[in-house]
C-alpha cells in the first residue's frame, strides 16, 4: 500500500514541476494555476479509472489466452498514448481545459508510471477488484496532487529562507508527505 | 425582545460610568468656528458665502453638490474670515473649512417651524436635507438622501439607533435620559417622511436609565405628537451591536446583502441623537449646528457630556471639561475601537465628533511586538461579519487579490474587533483598509473592461453588418444596371 | 515638476495639467505649515485598546494544561519522562536559537514566545522513558530545523513540527520507540529501574550491567493487542492479560484521562475549540464502535481506542495546533475526522501500532486544500 | 510469434488512429492562396481566454486594431506578450502565465500610459461638430451629431486617446475622470 502511494508521490512530484516549472511545455492553457492542476488531476484519474479495467480485459481476454504476457508492458504503453490522444481531443472539444503543448507528454508518461505500478497488482485481481484499484489510484493521485498544489501555493508568503525557496522547499514537503505515507505500510499485503 | 445573536462581538469595558454621572452640560459660545465643507460623507458642499461677509447664526453657508451631500450653516453669528484648507479630525489631509470669527451677537437666521401635516413625504425630506442633517452616530451619511433611498421600499422599518456600543461613548445614553421627547418626536416625523410601518430602538442593556427614560416617555407622550408605537428592544452589551449592519439583524432577523444597504431589504437605521436634531430643525428651526459630545478618559479632569457648537476647537471643549489632568497618551475623536487619534487639539468639532477621550497610558493597553499569525481563529470567532481575518492576513501578506476577493475583503466593516484579540498583536484593521482601496481599483477596472468590451464587439458587430448592407446595395445596383 | 514629467513621458498625448482642486475658490492654499503640523499627541491606527493577550500566553496555558498528564506519566513510568522533557526542551530552543541566528531574527521575541518549548515537550511525551538521549535529541532538532525554520518559523509552518519529528523517529528507529516501561503494578513481576539507573540508561544509550530490556520493558497495550491478534488470539485473550485495564492499557488509561482534563481544561480557556478534537475522536469511536458490535472477537471497543496510545494528546494537543491546523469550523470538523479515521484504519489494519502522527501529518497536508473549499458563508452572501 | 506480431500491429493501429484524430487541425487556403492552418477548437477557447485578460482600452498601442484582434496574434504565436502599455507588466505576466511563456516588461515602444487612467474630454465650446472623432471611438463613447457639439460619456472612456488626433480644432484633452466636470483652465498643455 505505502509502495504503491510512494509511486503516486513521484508523479505528484513530476506533476508539479511539469504544472509550475516548464515554460512552453504546461499540460493546460490556464490563468489559475490551480486550475490547471485541478484539471491534470481530473484527467489523470479518470484515465486511470479507464486504464486499469481496460488493461486487465486485455490481459485476461487477449495476452493470457494468446500466452503472450510477456508484451503487457508494451501493450498497456500503446494503450496509454492513444488514451491520452483520445482525451485530448476530448478536451479540446468540448472540455472546461484547454490542453497545452505538454499535454500528451505528461499525461502520457503519467500514467506510463502510474499504470506499470499497477499492472503487477492487476494480475492478481478479479474485475471489480481492477476497477477499484484503478479508481483508487486515480482518486489518491487526485488528491495528493491537489493537496501538494495547494500547500505549494500557501508557501508563496511564507518566510522561506532565500536558498530553500521554490524547488527545495517542494521537496522538503514532499518528503515529509512520504513520510506521512510511510504510515500506511503493511495495510495491504505487498 | 429576545434578539437574535449576532455572530461573533465582543463584551469590552464600556468606560461610561464616569462620563454619564454629571447632567448634560452646554459650552459657552466660541469666538471662532472652522467648519469643514465636507464634514459629511459623499461630496464636499460649495460655499454660498465670500470672505468678509456677515453672516447669521443658523444662516445656510455651503450648499449641497451631487447626490450624496447635505447642507452647512453657521454656528454663530459673525464675519467669514477665511475660506482655506485647514487640517480636520476627520481627514488626513487638511481640508477645505469656512472659518467665521464671532462679533459677539446672537442674532440668528429666521427659520420657520415647519407643520409636518401639512407637508407631502418627499417635501419633508427635502425640508430635513434643508437643515443639514446628517447621521451623528458617526459615519455621518446625509440624512435626506437616506430617506429618499428608504422610500424606494415597499414597507420600511425604522430602526432607531442607542445602542452606543462602542466603549466610552455616552452621548445617545445621555440624550435619550435628558432629552427622550425629542427623540419620540423626531421618530414620528422621520417615519412620516419614510412612510414607515414600524419603528424600533435598540438599546443596549447597560443603559438601563435610558430604557426607563424612552419609556416613561412614551406612556407620557403628549397627545399632539403622533407618537409611532415604538417598540423598544433592549439588547446584550456586545461590540458591534450597534453597527448598522448588525443593528438590522438583530432587529429584523434578515442580512443586509452584501454590497447592498439597509434599505434593500427594507431598513433604515438612524441615529437617536439624529432624531433629535430633525425634530429640532421640524419644531424650532434651528439647522443642525451643535451636538453633544462626549468628553471623556482618565487625562480630562471632569468627564462629561457636554453640547458644543459645531466648529469650536477640540482644546477650548477639553478646557470647558476642566482642562487635561495628566500626560496624555492619546487623543480618540470616537470610541477605543474604530476611533481616530488626533495629532492635536487645535481641530474642530464636526457632525461626527461624538466623543472625544482623553486617553491616559493606563487607559490603553499599547500593541506588543508583533508576532507572525498561529491562526488561532481569535479573530475569524469575534468577526461580526464572518470573516476569516487570519486569511485575509495571509492573503493581504501576498497581496492576492483574487483570493482577498474571494474571502470577502470589502464585507470587512474595520471594527477592530480582530486586532483587539489577536494575540500576536497584529495590526490586521489596518492591513484590511491598506488592502482595500487596491481591490477596489482591481474591481472597477474590471468592471470598465467589460463594459469596453462589449461595447467595443457591439460596434464591430455593427460596423460589419452596415459594411455588408452597403455590399449588398452595391450589388442590388449592379445587377439591376447590368 | 512630477506632472510635467508625465507629459513628457507621453509622446502621443495631450495633457490636461488642472491643479484644480487646489484652486477651487480662486485662491490657492498650499501653505506648508498647515499641512506639516508638528504632532502635539502620539497618534496610530484604531482599535487603540487590545485584550492583554499574546502568542507567550497562549503557549504557556498550553505547557499548564500538558502538567496531570506529565504527573501522571511520572506516577505510572517513572521520572525518566522528566529528563526527556528537560532533553527536549533543550534542545528545542538551542536549535530554534540556532536557525534564528541563521536567518538573522531577534532571539528573544522569538525564543521566548513558547512554541519551541512545546514541540520539545510534545515529542519528548511520545517518546519511551528510557529512550536514549540522542532519540530525543535528533528528534527536536529535526522537527524546530527542517519542519518550523525550513518553512520560515513560527506560524508559517504546514506541518507540525513535532509530529514530523516524532514520525522521523518512528521510522528510522521502530525498535527503541517499543522499549516502554510497564506501569507499577503488584501483579507484572518486572524489575523497576531506579532514577540513576534510568539517567544512566539515557544518557550512556544503554542499560546498567544489573538489568537487561526483557526484564524492564513490556510492550504497550496497542503493541500487545496487534501481536496477539496476529497470533490468532481474539479480542477477549488479547486483552485478559495484565497490561489491560478497566477501559485500555493500564496507566495509558489515566494518562488520557489527565490529558482529556487537560483538553477541557484548555476547551474551557478558549484556547482551542472543540471542533477537531470532537471530529477526531468521533471518527475514531464511531468505526471502533460498529466494528466492535458486528465482530468483538477481533476488533476492540471505542473506549479502548479513545484512552489507548496518543488519541487524547493527538485530540487535544496535537491535531489543535492552530498553525497547521484547518481554518474554518467545517474545515476543521473534516480535519479532525479526516485524523481520526487515518489513526483507526493504521491501528486496526496498518503496519505500526499507532497512527496518530501520520495521520496528523497526512491531513496537515490537506490543510490547505480543505480551506481553499470550505470557506465560510460571509454575512451578507447568499446561503 | 505471428499472433504476436498481429496483436502489435493491431497496437500500432490504434496509435495511429488516436494520433490522426488528435491532430484536429485543418488546412485550407486563404484568399491570397496561402497555405493556412488552422486549429479551430483550441484557437477560439484560446483567444477568449487571452481576451479576458486584456484591459479592453481598444487603444490599439499594440498595433493590432483592438484588444480582440490582438488576443488573436498572440494565441496563433504572432505577436508577444509585451505589447500592452494599458495592461502593463502585471498583464504580460498574466499573459505569461497563461501561454507558458518567459514573464518580461511591457516593452516601451508600444508606448507609456501612465498609472492612473485618463479620459478624454471635449472642450465643448471649440468643438465644431465635424464627428471625426465619433467615428474614432472604438466603443461609441463619444455622442453628438453631425454641426452639433459632442461630448464624451466619461463612465465608458476606456482613455484610449484614438480620439485626440482626428479632431481638426484640437479640442479634445486627456483629463483625470473626476476632473472632466470643471472648466477649461489656462494649465492645458497640449503636448506634442
Amino acid at each position: 500500500m505505502s509502495s504503491l502511494l510512494l509511486i503516486l508521490l513521484s508523479s505528484v512530484l513530476v506533476s508539479y514541476f511539469a504544472l509550475a516549472g516548464l515554460r512552453g511545455l504546461q499540460p493546460f492553457f490556464s490563468e489559475d494555476p490551480f486550475d490547471s492542476a485541478l484539471g491534470l488531476a481530473v484527467v489523470t484519474a479518470l484515465n486511470l479509472a479507464v486504464l486499469a479495467p481496460l488493461s486487465w480485459l486485455l490481459d485476461r481476454f487477449v495476452l493470457q489466452p494468446l500466452h503472450l504476457e510477456y508484451l503487457a508492458a508494451l501493450l498497456l504503453i500503446a494503450l496509454i498514448l492513444s488514451l491520452a490522444l483520445f482525451s485530448q481531443r476530448l478536451l479540446r472539444r468540448h472540455g472546461r481545459w484547454l490542453p497545452g503543448p505538454g499535454f500528451a507528454l505528461l499525461m502520457s508518461s503519467q500514467s506510463a508510471l502510474l499504470g506499470v505500478a499497477l499492472l503487477t497488482r492487476l494480475r492478481s485481481a478479479t474485475f471489480g477488484q481492477s476497477c477499484m484499484l484503478g479508481l483508487g489510484a486515480g482518486a489518491s493521485f487526485a488528491a495528493l496532487l491537489l493537496a501538494f498544489w495547494s500547500l505549494q501555493s500557501r508557501l508563496h508568503s511564507a518566510n522561506v529562507p532565500a536558498p530553500f525557496r521554490q524547488a527545495p522547499i517542494s521537496l522538503v514537503s514532499l518528503g515529509i508527505m512520504a513520510l506521512a505515507v510511510m504510515g500506511f505500510s503493511g495495510l495491504i499485503p505487498e | 425582545m429576545t434578539a437574535p445573536a449576532m455572530h461573533g462581538g465582543l463584551r469590552l469595558a464600556g468606560n461610561k460610568k464616569r462620563s454619564t454621572q454629571s447632567a448634560l452640560r452646554i459650552a459657552a459660545a466660541p469666538s471662532q468656528v472652522v467648519l469643514p465643507l465636507d464634514q459629511h460623507a459623499g461630496t464636499a458642499a460649495t460655499p454660498l458665502v465670500q470672505v468678509g461677509e456677515r453672516v447669521l447664526r443658523g444662516q445656510p453657508i455651503a450648499q449641497p453638490q451631487g447626490e450624496i451631500s447635505a447642507w452647512l450653516h453657521a454656528s454663530i453669528a459673525g464675519h467669514v474670515s477665511a475660506i482655506e484648507l485647514r487640517p480636520t479630525p476627520h481627514r488626513q489631509q487638511p481640508a477645505p473649512c469656512i472659518v467665521i470669527d464671532s462679533d459677539g451677537s446672537e442674532e440668528s437666521a429666521a427659520h420657520e417651524p415647519v407643520d409636518v401635516d401639512r407637508l407631502d413625504a418627499v417635501a419633508l425630506c427635502e425640508h430635513i436635507a434643508a437643515g443639514g442633517m446628517v447621521g451623528l452616530g458617526g459615519a455621518v451619511f446625509p440624512t435626506a438622501p437616506k430617506l429618499l433611498l428608504g422610500r424606494q421600499a415597499d414597507e420600511v422599518h425604522l430602526i432607531l439607533n442607542g445602542a452606543e456600543c462602542e466603549p466610552w461613548i455616552s452621548c445617545d445614553d445621555m440624550l435619550m435620559r435628558e432629552r427622550a421627547a425629542d427623540i419620540l418626536r423626531g421618530a414620528s416625523i422621520l417615519c412620516r417622511a419614510l412612510s414607515a410601518a414600524r419603528c424600533s430602538l435598540v438599546i443596549e442593556d447597560d443603559k438601563p436609565e435610558a430604557i426607563l427614560a424612552m419609556q416613561a416617555a412614551q406612556s407620557a407622550a403628549h397627545p399632539n405628537i403622533h407618537v409611532p408605537n415604538i417598540d423598544v428592544r433592549v439588547v446584550p452589551t456586545i461590540y458591534p451591536a450597534g453597527g448598522e449592519n448588525q443593528l438590522v439583524t438583530t432587529v429584523t432577523g434578515l442580512e443586509v446583502p452584501s454590497g447592498g444597504l439597509p434599505s434593500d431589504i427594507g431598513a433604515i437605521c438612524h441615529n437617536v441623537g439624529t432624531a433629535a436634531a430633525v425634530a429640532r430643525w421640524i419644531d424650532h428651526g434651528e439647522p443642525l449646528i451643535r451636538r453633544i459630545v462626549t468628553v471623556t478618559g482618565s487625562g480630562v479632569a471632569e468627564a462629561s457630556n457636554i453640547e458644543v457648537v459645531l466648529g469650536t476647537s477640540i482644546a477650548d471643549v477639553i478646557a470647558q471639561c476642566g482642562g487635561y489632568s495628566g500626560r496624555v497618551a492619546r487623543l480618540l475623536m470616537g470610541g477605543s475601537m474604530m476611533g481616530r487619534a488626533l495629532a492635536s487639539d487645535a481641530l474642530p468639532v464636526v457632525k461626527a465628533s461624538n466623543c472625544l477621550v482623553v486617553a491616559l497610558p493606563t487607559d490603553l493597553q499599547p500593541r506588543g511586538t508583533e508576532m507572525p499569525c498561529i491562526r488561532c481563529g481569535n479573530c475569524s470567532e469575534a468577526c461580526p461579519a464572518m470573516l476569516l481575518p487570519q486569511q485575509l492576513h495571509w492573503f493581504a501578506r501576498a497581496q492576492d487579490l483574487p483570493a482577498l476577493d474571494l474571502h470577502g475583503l470589502l464585507d470587512c466593516i474595520e471594527c477592530g474587533c480582530c486586532d483587539h484579540v489577536c494575540p500576536s498583536q497584529i495590526p490586521l484593521t489596518q492591513q484590511f483598509r491598506d488592502a482595500k482601496p487596491a481591490l477596489t481599483a482591481h474591481r472597477s477596472a474590471q468592471a470598465a473592461a467589460t463594459l469596453a468590451r462589449t461595447r467595443f464587439e457591439a460596434r464591430d458587430a455593427r460596423l460589419a453588418r452596415l459594411e455588408s448592407e452597403r455590399q449588398a446595395k452595391l450589388a442590388e445596383r449592379r445587377k439591376s444596371v447590368g | 515638476m512630477p506632472w510635467a514629467q508625465e507629459a513628457l513621458e507621453r509622446p502621443c498625448t495631450l495633457v490636461a495639467l488642472d491643479k484644480i482642486r487646489f484652486i477651487l475658490w480662486g485662491r490657492a492654499q498650499h501653505d506648508g505649515q498647515l499641512t506639516s503640523m508638528s504632532p502635539q499627541f502620539p497618534t496610530a491606527a484604531a482599535p487603540h485598546v487590545i485584550a492583554p493577550n499574546s502568542v507567550r500566553r497562549v503557549m504557556g496555558l498550553v505547557l499548564c494544561t500538558l502538567v496531570p498528564a506529565i504527573v501522571m506519566h511520572v506516577i505510572f513510568f517513572g521520572a525518566g519522562i522528566l529528563v526527556q522533557l528537560l532533553l527536549g526542551i533543550a534542545t528545542a530552543l538551542a536549535a530554534e536559537a540556532f536557525a534564528l541566528r541563521l536567518r538573522h531574527r531577534p532571539l528573544g521575541a522569538f525564543l521566548s514566545d513558547g512554541s519551541a518549548i512545546i514541540t520539545g515537550v510534545l515529542i519528548a511525551m511520545c517518546l519511551p522513558p528510557l529512550a536514549p538521549w540522542w532519540l530525543i535529541a535528533s528528534g527536536s532538532a529535526f522537527a524546530i530545523l527542517l519542519a518550523k525554520h525550513l518553512y520560515g518559523g513560527i506560524g508559517m509552518n504546514p506541518f507540525n513540527p513535532a509530529m514530523v519529528g516524532y514520525a522521523v523517529l518512528l521510522v528510522s528507529f521502530p525498535v527503541q520507540l517499543t522499549q516502554w516501561l510497564p506501569p507499577p503494578l503488584a501483579d507484572l513481576q518486572i524489575l523497576r529501574p531506579s532514577f540513576s539507573d534510568s539517567l544512566y540508561t539515557i544518557f550512556m544509550g544503554h542499560l546498567p550491567a544489573h538489568l537487561t530490556w526483557d526484564a524492564i520493558t513490556s510492550p504497550t497495550p496497542l503493541n500487545s493487542l496487534r501481536t496477539s491478534l496476529a497470533m490468532g488470539h481474539t479480542m477477549q485473550e488479547a486483552q485478559s492479560g495484565p497490561l489491560f485495564g478497566v477501559l485500555g492499557g493500564r496507566g495509558w488509561e489515566w494518562i488520557n484521562l489527565a490529558l482529556l482534563i487537560g483538553g477541557i481544561w484548555l476547551l474551557a480557556l478558549r484556547i482551542i475549540r472543540w471542533h477537531i478534537p470532537v471530529a477526531m475522536l468521533a471518527a475514531m469511536a464511531i468505526p471502533a464502535a460498529i466494528l466492535h458490535v458486528l465482530d468483538p472477537g477481533s476488533y476492540a471497543g471505542p473506549l479502548f481506542h479513545l484512552t489507548s496510545g496518543a488519541s487524547m494528546l493527538g485530540a487535544f494537543f496535537i491535531a489543535t495546533d492552530p498553525v497547521s491546523a484547518a481554518t474554518s469550523n467545517r474545515g476543521k470538523l473534516i480535519y479532525g475526522a479526516g485524523i481520526g479515521a487515518i489513526t483507526f484504519v493504521i491501528r486496526t489494519w496498518g503496519g505500526y501500532p499507532d497512527g496518530v502522527a501520520f495521520a496528523v501529518l497526512l491531513m496537515n497536508a490537506a490543510v490547505p486544500l480543505i480551506d481553499r473549499y470550505t470557506i465560510p458563508r460571509i454575512y451578507g452572501h447568499a446561503r | 510469434m505471428l499472433v504476436a506480431l498481429l496483436v502489435m500491429a493491431a497496437a500500432t493501429l490504434l496509435l495511429a488512429t488516436a494520433l490522426t484524430l488528435s491532430r484536429d487541425r485543418t488546412q485550407r487556403n486563404d484568399k491570397h492562396g496561402n497555405d493556412i492552418i488552422e486549429n479551430r477548437y483550441q484557437d477560439k477557447a484560446l483567444i477568449e481566454q487571452i481576451n479576458q485578460l486584456l484591459p479592453q482600452t481598444q487603444c490599439r498601442r499594440c498595433t493590432f486594431a483592438g484588444c480582440k484582434p490582438y488576443a488573436t496574434a498572440l494565441a496563433r504565436g504572432e505577436a508577444d506578450i509585451n505589447q500592452c502599455p494599458p495592461g502593463g507588466d502585471h498583464t504580460a505576466w498574466r499573459l505569461a502565465q497563461l501561454l507558458g511563456k518567459a514573464p518580461k516588461p511591457v516593452d516601451r515602444q508600444f508606448g507609456i500610459v501612465r498609472a492612473t487612467p485618463l479620459v478624454a474630454w471635449i472642450d465643448e465650446p471649440a468643438c465644431i461638430g465635424c464627428t471625426k472623432c465619433i467615428l474614432a471611438c472604438p466603443v461609441d463613447a463619444i455622442v453628438g451629431a453631425s454641426k452639433f457639439m459632442h461630448t464624451v460619456i466619461t463612465s465608458e472612456c476606456t482613455g484610449c486617446e484614438l480620439c485626440v488626433a482626428p479632431c481638426p480644432v484640437d479640442c479634445i484633452v486627456m483629463r483625470l475622470p473626476d476632473e472632466v466636470h470643471l472648466p477649461r483652465t489656462g494649465s492645458t498643455v497640449h503636448a506634442s
